[in-house]
């Protein structure tokens, strides 16, 4: 059991401790603990905007190279801080507008090919893909059943009719897919969330006191 | 005018990025390049700054008025000054004018993230496992039939998943593994078609000026 | 006070004890437990292995420090494969409040084998063996950037430097010199990824994340635009059983000693789950 | 010469029916060589390839292993090239024909991605025609959906025992449609908490979305009469940070107790931290989301829960706007039209020859 001697060692045993202290209940190390926390990301977000966005990108360039079509980018950034100027705090609404646009731009085809196009070629009944299942005739059926659990899940989330009748009948099977794929994921989670429990212990047990290797 | 501008300019955005899909012509990949390269990430950076100033400005009132628990405030003042001081000036890789260590002890941005934002966040986070385990005792009921059918699989899931389910049955991984495979992937297909939908639907509404919540109010 | 009453009524703390010793145990008493790799994170590690050396590697650490403990192994996994093959690697994270994580899993790694060099031929250099990208917001500049040019989207990497003097930027310009890119996340950005990087540049895309989005991963693995899939610390320690396998990488591997806590935490959550039901019926059947 | 003499002398068989073309689709600067493999392709290591741009001398510009009959050469737009292929069995060499001339160019329209094309103007058409009508007044229909009852419930029951609501949009981006659909629902909770005079909290995890929240829920005090009401700071920037945000609203729920906690928006691993502490308080909880992996978390731990597309057409159906609706039916039609392909696809692909799946590339 030897009981590591490295100050930040320690610094971060406390500040861990503290956080824990919260499974007892909210308390001021918690709060501290939190706040500290709060100061040092936000610092840390700080140095890096400015050691690897602002002077790269855009004041070494401008300022030193003279390529002044920085220019641009440089005043419309300025109009997010006209959001603390009560009377032309509309401004703030360009850089947003360009920055929303081009991102929801870009969004539309890349959403439709990646999530909708692709996982329609992979539903799709054909020989190609029972293959794909390298599970020989196996793969058939479980093609089928993706197939019709992907109609199912699709009868689920149909808003323009009343789940009576045939979509009654498909939206309560889709939602049986809907849930064993919760149901996995949920198992999944559960492993997650010890693992980071083990991960916290193997460093308190072994960097910090030495118990285990 | 406070409206017309920003909605003419994200249709305008909006377009760009679309067809920055659809020309691959590099006389027009130039400019589809500028827009990302420089344009966007300048205004990212300048997003930070406003955040930064509201929460800065959040916590110097609640210093000034006394607020609850308003000497925590300081502490945070006092920790992001500290830690924005020794990585501007102490630069990112202690590279640069300050001087980041004592003697042997040192405090540069890295070791700071790494002996303080790393244990307080997975603490955090290692306290999912005590949560995790509390709401599997108190909250996770088998109510209904969806619920009855997401517990059973998550079981199987869990115990098939460790390395001990292959000694249960040599079947048992495969079994899992045909889980994720077959109605995993059915029930999850289902819902990504529609949330990808909902996506296309939403941007088109933006970038057309019929969806206004950005806007944020206001004339 | 009746049995099933006491059942319903177990306190908070109590619960969070027994879990607590539950995994405390197998760690104090370790047994690296046998883990056998299954299809998906093999077919991770031969896209790795396949890397020629005319093409590099890029490893996205975009994992928080929160789930550090569940994707770090992979990323330390990763990188002894990539520099015990010699394959040449590219490090980046898309998001700033990441970053250090990458630089942390670098500089042990690094450290690991410039340790046992023996000449300073076999040691891995900066520049030549690996590079360092950093950070540029927001993500989709770098996954449409880098299909262009690499260097221009990454001017400096994380230490500064001009990242096009550096020697292995001169052959790895874009895309299409990269064998493919492994994500590791705790999010959806592989699946940007896919959708950016892979449906303009043709990108093969590789993913190492949380068991969380594990389940949420399965359909693009199935259609084949996830190239391989590693899923929480149970496919880390698969990624460490198939390095030290293949290539005798000797080196602690954590997510391995973690499995024998883990076999029991799961057990004892099921078991919370089933005393907290059959109290919940007995309390209903009372009513 | 030689060397051809030599390789008929040893019998190397040379790759045969050299095709080159341009890349289509692309920004130029690629063309593609292809070629049948060579008769003794078991046995050979590889074939190299040659390209000349003046038909005369060829210089090695690539190579690439056995049984592969394709490469791409990278190459500048404009300039005419020929190409050669040769067969390499370590030293002895089996030339090809010369190919024809070709040169490559970059092409305005990307032609690969018509089938995305397609799909855009489809799904985009159907949701415009739907709002068009909405606009002009038409009655569209929309399914209950069960949790949007309980936001009423729940923001009575607030008002009921005199305690605060805490909406929180989670960590989303702006860009995010989740958080789009949680700024329309938190525009209608604002509405009821002015009304009845609930103290409303709403700490946010984004610059951006928390300067666009400020502004809705302003807004919707001034809608109902009552901006006297509305309390600047109810909403406020928390922290970017995941594990920092959820520190802080677990803080908040703790401290301030309030009766109901909107959970709306995008969320990371952090849903639990939330849902968990929130279920402690025993405030009833209203999640919605499309992060899908945390979905398995909210349903067990929450009373109501949006799934994906439903937060999306809850947002549409509490707003009750028209325009909103109208999209709802467009995406409604949209997955009649998906359900059809994928039978229709099924049908061609198994009952004809038709590489049916190149159409979904």
């Amino acid at each position: 059991m030897n009981i590591s001697t490295d100050p930040w060692i320690w610094i971060s045993s406390i500040l861990s401790l503290a956080i824990l202290s919260f499974l007892y209940k909210e308390n001021p190390f918690f709060r501290a603990a939190e706040h500290i926390f709060l100061g040092v990301a936000n610092g840390y977000l700080v140095t890096f905007y400015w050691h690897r966005i602002l002077m790269p990108i855009l004041f070494r360039p401008l300022f030193q190279q003279g390529q002044l079509l920085l220019i641009i980018p440089f005043t419309i950034g300025i109009l997010y801080l006209t959001r603390f100027i009560p009377r032309i705090s509309w401004l703030v609404r360009i850089p947003i507008a360009i920055y929303m646009g081009y991102w929801t731009g870009v969004l539309i085809p890349a959403t439709i090919q990646a999530q909708i196009i692709k996982q329609v070629q992979g539903t799709v009944l054909t020989s190609a893909n029972f293959q794909s299942w390298n599970a020989g005739a196996w793969g058939i059926v479980w093609s089928v059943i993706v197939f019709i659990g992907v109609l199912c899940t699709l009868s689920y989330f149909y808003f323009s009719r009343e789940h009576k009748g045939v979509i009654g009948v498909t939206s309560r099977v889709g939602i049986v897919f809907v849930m064993i794929g919760f149901g996995a994921a949920f198992g999944y989670t559960v492993m997650a969330r010890i693992s980071l429990l083990i991960g916290k212990l193997q460093f308190l047990l072994g960097d910090w006191l030495g118990i285990i290797r | 005018m406070k409206k017309t501008i920003p909605l003419t300019l994200i249709f305008i955005a909006g377009l760009l990025g679309v067809i920055s899909f659809v020309i691959p012509h590099p006389s027009y990949q130039v400019y589809d390049e500028w827009i990302r390269n420089d344009l966007l990430r300048v205004l990212s950076a300048f997003a930070v700054v406003l955040a930064l100033g509201s929460l800065l400005r959040v916590h110097f009132d609640k210093i000034k008025r006394k607020r609850k628990n308003w000497q925590f405030s300081w502490l945070l003042l006092i920790a992001f000054g500290g830690s924005a001081v020794v990585g501007l000036f102490g630069g990112v890789a202690a590279d640069g004018v300050l001087p980041t260590a004592v003697g042997s002890f040192q405090f540069d941005i890295q070791t700071l993230y790494e002996n303080i934002v790393i244990p307080l966040a997975s603490s955090m986070f290692a306290l999912l496992a005590f949560f995790m385990a509390s709401a599997a005792y108190r909250a996770f009921r088998v109510r209904s039939m969806e619920a009855t059918l997401l517990l059973v699989a998550a079981f199987i899931v869990m115990v098939g998943v460790l390395p001990m389910g292959y000694s249960i049955s040599k079947h048992l991984p495969g079994f899992v593994q045909w889980i994720l495979n077959v109605p995993n992937v059915a029930g999850q297909r289902g819902i990504v078609f529609g949330i990808a939908l909902g996506v296309v639907a939403t941007s088109l509404k933006i970038i057309l000026g019929i969806e206004r919540a950005w806007l944020g109010g206001g004339e | 006070m009746k049995l099933y009453e006491r059942l319903m009524t177990i306190d908070r703390r109590i619960i969070y004890g027994i879990l607590l010793g539950v995994v405390t145990l197998p760690l104090i008493f370790p047994s690296v437990v046998k883990v056998t790799p299954m299809s998906p994170v093999e077919k991770l590690f031969t896209a790795v292995d396949n890397t020629t050396n005319d093409k590099a590697l890029i490893l996205d650490c975009s994992y928080s420090p929160q789930i550090k403990a569940e994707v770090e192994p992979m990323a330390i996994a990763v990188l002894r494969h990539a520099f015990k093959t010699r394959k040449k690697i590219l490090v980046l994270s898309l998001y700033v409040e990441m970053i250090g994580l990458a630089t942390r899993a670098i500089n042990q790694v690094v450290e690991e084998f410039n340790s046992n060099a023996q000449t300073y031929e076999d040691s891995l250099i900066y520049g030549r063996d690996y590079v360092f990208l950093g950070w540029q917001p927001p993500p989709i500049v770098p996954m449409l950037g880098m299909g262009e040019s690499i260097s221009n989207i990454y001017v400096v990497d994380y230490y500064g430097n001009q990242t096009d003097t550096l020697q292995m930027m001169e052959r790895i310009r874009n895309y299409n010199d990269i064998s493919i890119l492994v994500a590791l996340s705790g999010s959806r950005i592989p699946i940007s990824w896919v959708a950016y990087a892979q449906n303009r540049y043709g990108l093969a895309v590789g993913v190492g994340c949380t068991a969380v989005s594990g389940a949420d991963f399965y359909p693009y693995y199935q259609t084949g635009q996830f190239t391989g899939l590693m899923v929480g610390m149970k496919g880390a320690a698969e990624y460490e059983e198939l390095v030290e396998a293949n290539y005798g990488v000797k080196g602690r591997r954590v997510a391995s000693e973690a499995m024998l806590s883990l076999t029991y935490a799961h057990l004892a959550i099921i078991l919370f789950i089933v005393i907290g039901n059959i109290g919940f019926f007995l309390h209903r059947r009372r009513k | 010469m030689i060397t051809i003499l030599l390789c008929a002398l040893v019998g190397l068989a040379p790759p045969t029916d050299i095709r080159v073309f341009d890349a289509p689709s692309d920004g130029g600067g690629v063309i593609v060589v292809e070629w049948n493999l060579s008769a003794d392709d078991a046995s050979i290591d590889g074939y190299d390839i040659y390209r000349s741009d003046n038909g005369i001398d060829f210089s090695k510009v690539g190579f690439i292993g056995k049984s592969r009959s394709s490469y791409s050469d990278q190459t500048e737009d404009g300039v005419v090239y020929q190409y050669k292929v040769a067969a390499v069995s370590d030293t002895l060499l089996a030339f090809s024909e010369p190919s024809t001339e070709i040169a490559s160019e970059a092409s305005w329209i990307n032609v690969g991605k018509i089938n995305i094309y397609i799909a855009m103007v489809i799904f985009g058409g159907l949701i415009l025609y739907f709002i068009y009508h909405a606009r002009r007044g038409k009655k569209l229909f929309i399914r209950k959906i069960a949790g949007l009852q309980a936001i009423d419930d729940a923001v009575g029951r607030a008002t009921e025992m005199g305690k605060p609501i805490l909406y929180t949009l989670g960590l989303g981006y702006i860009e995010d449609i989740a958080t789009i659909a949680s700024l329309n629902i938190l525009g209608e909770v604002a509405k009821k908490t002015a009304q009845y005079d609930t103290k409303l909290i709403v700490p946010n995890a984004d610059p951006i979305v928390y300067t666009v929240a400020r502004e809705i829920v302003k807004e919707s005090y001034t809608k109902v009469g009552r901006p006297d009401a509305y309390d600047p700071d109810s909403v406020f920037f928390l922290a970017r940070e995941q594990m920092a945000y959820a520190a802080g609203i677990d803080g908040i729920m703790t401290r301030e107790r309030p009766a109901t906690n909107f959970l709306v928006g995008y969320f990371a691993a952090e849903s639990l931290v939330l849902a968990e502490t929130g279920a402690a308080t025993g405030a009833i909880q209203i999640a919605g989301t499309d992060a899908l992996a945390q979905l398995p978390f909210f349903v067990t731990a929450c009373d109501y829960t949006l799934i994906g597309e439903e937060l999306y057409a809850a947002s549409a159906y509490i707003s009750k706007r028209p325009l909103l609706l109208g999209a709802i039916k467009g995406e409604d039609w949209a997955k009649v039209i998906i359900a059809a392909a994928l039978i229709v696809a099924s049908v061609i692909g198994l009952l004809s020859r038709f590489p049916i799946l190149n159409l979904f590339q």
